[in-house]
């Protein structure tokens, strides 16, 4: 017999670093983003370790005031804008949209390298801010300190964010337009995979709420140039104004950095439960709600900031009305277990992780939407606990079970699962020691943002800080277990979960550059579990070896 | 001072090296923040009542999860067939009544903000706070100030009038579970009834530069006659409107607002607490901050019947000043009829 | 071929329409009526964008796709100038109209 | 195109034909519309916010505002746009000649409003009217009437910018036509830059009667 062809895929097709610079594929796109981002998480994770250290000593013992106030001020920004906001739409929706509804590529395939450029120069621009010395507005970036006193990189800083702000807007009309557009026969609004619905809520976000972010970025730096007072009220502007466009922006991107999440938690529920999701189309139109209450709700972060007292009850109400879709999801996951045939393998725990922490983070928003609570609390480390818990116990499990479920379809690689498993532990154990105490912390009064504190706080601040250096280890394992199985690890197989989907019952692991070797037509409900899991057709193999035939011949 | 001991920068230890320190580093350990005014427990009450709901709810779920995730575990025979249950009804019922419940915390919570938001009327104990970087400055109605620090009689309503020289602060007092913004150019009110005696912190919440977490004080809650004691011991040159009153002369308002001046101006007499009629047909009532806004932005709102001439004194006079200008217009009481006092 | 081609006439009568109208609000603007110039000067300016959009930006003839999208943006300022400018009526910092 | 699936000029290999092609563009582009609606929202939202509260100076410093100038731009854009349309109309036809002069009509247009603004925005210099740059006024309520020329400059120079960029892209666009590389089937970038120019302005139209007729009558 003559040996197998050589199988292309995409990670083969052209090795030169045009070949990856220049590309318009989504799912090398995708890879793009992946090393991007997690270069960013791991400076913002430095930084976070920075703060924790510093945490250990109720004085300033390592770092001064200035260099602790650029420390969550980055920490802050590097980790809401160029990890979290991007993470799992950049990386696994990029690489998974297009797939999942059976396209070859995403509807603009051009404006989706762009967007990463885009992302590239404003990453470069805060790692210039990092190397000149910080900024130390918060991520927030609160007027008038930030327009008028701060003595820092303000002003690159909101340039940093606003280019980036761009990726974000091409992203989301890259992939609105796909699900819109690119869906292939077959695949019908209500069989599309849970994760494209959030990820086209999430888009939504996206596109509408960014801009505002942009343009009030915009007027912050016309104040740092020119001195115009929009927000100084020393020049007749008012700084609530300043509040209010910033968290129009700032609240629906909270459900940016955690939509997508939820997306993932519903693939993974579903192809580890092996079971059809509880509930498909209330999940799919709970994502929807979300990106649209999302946007009533954003005064609630200003319960105590001078808003009228009427405003405060209006956006107290409307914030209960958002968390009641985030609610059916988080019942319809656990629903979904009930009959299923349960395997806790490494993504499963992630998932589930998410479930438990996620509701816990969620739920402390009930409190935090409790006005008279709120009074007591903003601006405490319950607020830190509350944001963390939903934003690492919850979406950075999301992103890491992500990671662990598709990493045999981007790398065609088997990670080694024992390995896996530990980690996901480690992390859930470090997790809940560092953030659990911060909610104690909150509620006895010590304030955000504070490099001193009283010494009473100490021994909850130790804990926390104990835990942090347990979570980094448990984040540490991964890049280097799935670092080896690059090397090291075993072939995955078109479909190593039994999982059902396009991506996996219709393409190769790694796919295809043009990801199927011809477009798939669906048949199916998603999460057919009742069903066996269909096989390539014995065509899509012959016109795959065609194919390669054809490259080796180019290339020779 | 035992600042030194602890930092090495001076700014850091002037700061740190107060008795604040001293008085919080004997509270031991603690897990929950003492109830020290009349609404702390009230807002503890609601706390207590979000923690029993959600840890129902949070465990619940989580045994859910770990029932499941035993019960079908993919090893374990189980019935695996389809559900008989009416999904729509499901769906329904757990919508609704987390809905439900969301409501009454959310009834219960606005009802008790709206009762943190009611100001406490003529009997009050008035208090005027300045936040500035990294600093407060609090004035007692005789015109006692106090830097940080903040004495106030236990049982009586005290109510805060705050404001900020430059950025945005929060005065925020744990123990009473009170907290409010301080923006510049406008005030703020919060109040309190303190229930017990002793030192509490107080903390600046709101982020506001490099010693934001510095910015910090102790709140000293006295019995009503060592509060008196206490103010008279410190009882400054002159009053709060004393200093307005030399103020009002300085400045030159007085040129005007006295009666038979070359320009004219209202008489400022019986002003405070009064209705005015403005020149776009409104009324509004004379209050603090309408007379902030008539020294700071005269234009703003013009009385009747009157010139719009008088010069903006934004700049000119500091937030203290404008407090005691304020202080002594307040004073102003006795239908004089020439210049004030 | 779903493109809609839209006839020179029709452009032209629009455009007409819009210089009337661009007429008519600086003509209001020279009478003195109070809060109503507001409205006529932005109900003007609504009808005006209004014929842009419809017909040379052709959202008349467009899918269901164009108007929900085109909808959302106007839906989405009209969030944020509604619950921002409650509270600033509620607190009384506007008064004035 | 990388794997010769297809053969159909103008069509991206993502796409299956077309008229699918068109769609999305179309869809994409008014995606972004909406985006710049938001975009301009939020200067909107300050602008209604300081207007309903210094309505006063506010009223006083619009009158300063060459309204004259700004009415000729009106005509100028809302005739650019007619153009605009014209042009688009041209190349749906397939007329790309007729449609390369007629986008260069617009572009002519836009930059004859662009002079007017530079010309009116001169003015205000030597009036001394530009915050941040040269502030020289002196009557009452000064801080109310600087916020006024904040939002004039940020308003008018936002919407300036997109139209330097808009005169750019029809510029292109022209020449793209003129060469002849669109067809009745594939013309989508002339209908996107079309959208882009109208969208501009319609946030004109809105502009126009906002700053210079609010100070209207007396
Ligand atoms: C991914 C991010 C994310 C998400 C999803 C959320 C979700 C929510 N957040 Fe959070 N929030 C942040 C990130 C996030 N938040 C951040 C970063 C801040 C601080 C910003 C800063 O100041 O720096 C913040 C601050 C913040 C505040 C302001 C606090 C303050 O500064 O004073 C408030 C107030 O209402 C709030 C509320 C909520 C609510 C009600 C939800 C809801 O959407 C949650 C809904 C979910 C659930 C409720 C759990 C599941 C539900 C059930 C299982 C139902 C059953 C429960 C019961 C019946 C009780 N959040
Ligand atoms: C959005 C995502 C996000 C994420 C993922 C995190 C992750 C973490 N955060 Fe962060 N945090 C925020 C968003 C986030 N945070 C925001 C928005 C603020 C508010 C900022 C502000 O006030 O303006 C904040 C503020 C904040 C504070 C409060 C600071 C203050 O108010 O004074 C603290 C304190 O403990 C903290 C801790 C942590 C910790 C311990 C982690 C851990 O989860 C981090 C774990 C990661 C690591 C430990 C790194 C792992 C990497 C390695 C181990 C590799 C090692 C590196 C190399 C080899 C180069 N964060
Ligand atoms: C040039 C003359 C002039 C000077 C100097 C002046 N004022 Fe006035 N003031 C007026 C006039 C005229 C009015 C009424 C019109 C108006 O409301 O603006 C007025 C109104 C007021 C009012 C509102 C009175 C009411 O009846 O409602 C207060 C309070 C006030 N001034 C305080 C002061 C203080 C304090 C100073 C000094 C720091 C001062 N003024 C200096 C001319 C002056
Ligand atoms: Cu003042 Cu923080
Ligand atoms: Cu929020």
């Amino acid at each position: 017999m003559n040996p197998p062809p050589r199988r292309i895929h995409y990670l083969n097709n052209g090795y030169g670093a045009r070949s990856w610079l220049l590309t318009t594929d989504h799912k090398r796109i995708a890879i793009l983003y992946l090393l991007t981002i997690t270069l960013f998480f791991m400076l913002g994770g430095l930084f976070a370790l920075g703060i924790r250290l510093e945490l250990l000593s109720p004085r300033a013992w390592l770092v001064q005031p200035e260099t602790y106030n650029r420390m969550f001020s980055l920490h802050g920004i590097i980790m809401v804008w160029f990890f979290l906001i991007p993470s799992i739409p950049t990386v696994f929706g990029n690489f998974l949209v297009p797939m999942m509804v059976g396209a070859r590529d995403m509807a603009f395939p051009r404006l989706n390298l762009a967007s990463w450029y885009v992302f590239a120069v404003g990453g470069l621009f805060t790692i210039l801010v990092t190397l000149l010395g910080g900024v130390d507005t918060g991520w927030t970036f609160y007027t008038p300190y930030s327009s008028t006193y701060s003595n820092s990189y303000v002003l690159l800083t909101a340039t940093g964010v606003f280019v980036t702000g761009f990726s974000s807007i091409f992203t989301g009309i890259n992939f609105i337009v796909t699900v819109h557009t690119m869906r292939a026969p077959g695949m019908t609004w209500f069989r599309l995979p849970l994760f494209v619905w959030a990820n086209y809520a999430t888009a939504l976000i996206l596109v509408l709420a960014t801009p505002v972010l942009a343009i009030t970025l915009f007027l912050i730096g016309m104040e740092r140039l020119f001195g115009v007072g929009v927000f100084d009220p020393r020049l007749g502007g008012d700084p609530l104004l300043f509040q209010h466009l910033f968290w129009f922006y700032s609240h629906p991107a909270v459900y940016i950095m955690i939509l997508p999440g939820m997306g993932v938690v519903s693939e993974l529920v579903a192809c580890f439960a092996h079971r059809r999701i509880f509930g498909y189309r209330f999940v799919a139109y709970a994502s929807l709600a979300i990106a649209l209450f999302g946007f009533l709700v954003w005064g609630h972060h200003m319960f105590v900031a001078g808003m009228s007292m009427y405003g405060g009850l209006v956006f107290s109400f409307l914030s209960y009305l958002v968390a009641v879709p985030s609610a059916i999801k988080v019942f319809n996951w656990t629903a979904t277990l009930y009959k299923g045939s349960i395997r806790l393998a490494t993504p499963m725990l992630f998932a589930i992780g998410f479930i438990g922490l996620f509701t816990i983070g969620g739920m402390t928003g009930l409190f935090l939407a409790a006005l008279a609570v709120d009074v007591h609390v903003t601006d405490t480390y319950f607020i830190v606990a509350h944001f963390h818990y939903i934003m690492v116990g919850g979406m950075v499990m999301a992103y890491m079970g992500a990671l662990h479920f598709w990493w045999p379809k981007m790398t065609g690689k088997l990670y080694p699962e024992r390995l896996a498993i530990l980690s996901a532990i480690i992390v859930f154990v470090g997790f809940n020691l560092t953030f659990f105490p911060q909610f104690v912390l909150g509620y006895m009064g010590m304030p955000r943002r504070s490099i001193f504190y009283p010494p009473e706080y100490q021994w909850l601040n130790v804990m926390s800080t104990a835990g942090a250096s347990i979570l980094g280890v448990g984040y540490l394992f991964p890049f280097l277990y799935l670092f080896w199985s690059l090397a090291r690890g075993a072939e995955a197989g078109p479909n190593p979960w039994d999982a059902r989907g396009l991506e996996w019952e219709f393409a190769d692991s790694p796919p295809l550059p043009e990801n199927f070797a011809e477009t798939p037509v669906n048949d199916r409900e998603a999460y057919a579990y009742d069903l066996p899991a269909r096989e390539m057709a014995p065509s899509q193999a012959l016109a795959r070896q065609n194919k390669a035939v054809e490259l080796e011949r180019k290339q020779t | 001072m035992n600042g030194k001991r602890h930092s090495t920068i001076a700014a850091t230890a002037l700061l740190l090296g107060n008795d604040a320190w001293a008085a919080a580093a004997d509270r031991g350990i603690q897990f929950f923040p003492e109830q020290a005014s009349s609404v702390a427990r009230q807002v503890d009450y609601l706390f207590f009542f979000l923690v029993f709901i959600c840890t129902i709810v949070g465990v619940g779920i989580a045994l859910a999860l770990i029932y499941f995730s035993i019960r079908y575990h993919h090893t374990r025979a189980a019935d695996r067939g389809p559900i008989r249950i009416n999904t729509l009804k499901i769906e329904i019922a757990w919508s609704v009544i987390p809905l439900a419940i969301f409501m009454v915390i959310f009834v219960w919570a606005g009802w008790l903000y709206f009762h943190l938001q009611q100001m406490p009327t003529t009997t009050a104990l008035q208090i005027y706070g300045i936040g500035q970087q990294w600093m407060w400055t609090f004035q007692h109605p005789g015109g006692v100030r106090e830097i940080n620090d903040l004495h106030v009689p236990i049982g009586r309503d005290v109510k805060m009038i705050l404001t900020s020289e430059d950025v945005i602060h929060s005065f925020y007092i744990p123990d009473f579970r009170v907290k409010q913004d301080v923006l510049p150019d406008r005030y703020t009110y919060v109040w309190f009834k303190a229930t017990k005696l002793g030192a509490f912190h107080l903390f600046c919440a709101e982020y506001c530069g490099t010693y934001h977490s510095g910015m910090r004080g102790m709140v000293y809650v006295m019995q009503p006659d060592e509060y008196q004691r206490w103010l008279a011991g410190r009882e400054p040159a002159g009053g709060l409107a004393e200093k307005g009153r030399r103020l009002f002369s300085q400045l030159g308002c007085a040129s005007c607002h006295v009666a038979g001046a070359g320009v004219r101006a209202p008489l400022l007499q019986n002003l405070y607490g009064r209705q005015v009629r403005l020149d776009d047909g409104r009324t509004i009532t004379a209050d603090d901050p309408y007379i902030r806004d008539s020294i700071l932005l005269p234009q703003k709102d013009v009385v009747a019947g009157y010139p719009p001439v008088m010069p903006t004194f934004r700049g000119i006079v500091k937030e203290d000043e404008t407090l005691a200008l304020i202080e002594y217009i307040k004073t102003l009481r006795e239908a004089a009829e020439g210049a004030p006092r | 071929m779903s493109e809609h081609i839209v006839e020179p006439r029709i452009y032209v009568r629009v455009f007409a329409a819009l210089m009337a109208l661009l007429a008519l609000t600086i003509g209001v603007s020279a009478l003195d009526l109070g809060l109503f110039n507001w409205v006529a000067a932005l109900t003007i300016a609504v009808v005006k964008a209004s014929l842009v959009t419809l017909y040379f930006m052709h959202a008349r003839y467009g899918s269901h796709q164009v108007w929900l999208v085109a909808g959302m943006g106007i839906v989405w300022f009209l969030i944020m100038v509604v619950l921002t400018l409650s509270d600033y009526v509620a607190r009384g910092v506007i008064a004035r109209p | 195109m990388a794997h010769g699936t297809n053969h159909t000029p103008g069509l991206l290999p993502q796409f299956d034909d077309l008229e699918q092609q068109r769609v999305s563009y179309n869809l994409g582009m008014w995606i972004f519309l909406a985006t710049e609606v938001l975009f301009f929202g939020g200067i909107f939202m300050g602008y209604i916010v300081y207007r309903m509260h210094y309505g006063h100076a506010w009223h006083e410093a619009s009158r300063h505002l060459i309204m004259p100038a700004g009415a000729i731009n009106t005509i100028v854009l809302l005739t650019s746009s007619l153009t605009m349309a014209l042009a688009v109309r041209h190349s749906q036809l397939g007329q790309n000649r007729a449609c390369a002069r007629l986008l260069l009509v617009t572009m002519g247009l836009g930059i004859v409003f662009m002079c007017i603004k530079a010309f009116e925005y001169h003015h205000e210099y030597e009036v001394g009217n530009i915050p941040g740059i040269r502030f020289t006024y002196a009557g009452p309520d000064p801080g109310q009437t600087q916020l006024f020329y904040v939002f004039y400059f940020l308003m008018t120079g936002v919407h300036a910018i997109h139209m330097i960029i808009g005169v750019c892209v029809v510029a292109f666009m022209a020449l793209m036509s003129r060469l002849g590389r669109y067809s009745p089937g594939h013309h989508a970038p002339i209908e996107m830059t079309g959208l882009y120019w109208h969208f501009v302005d319609i946030v004109w139209i809105f502009l126009f009667p906002l700053l210079y007729l609010m100070g209207y009558p007396k």
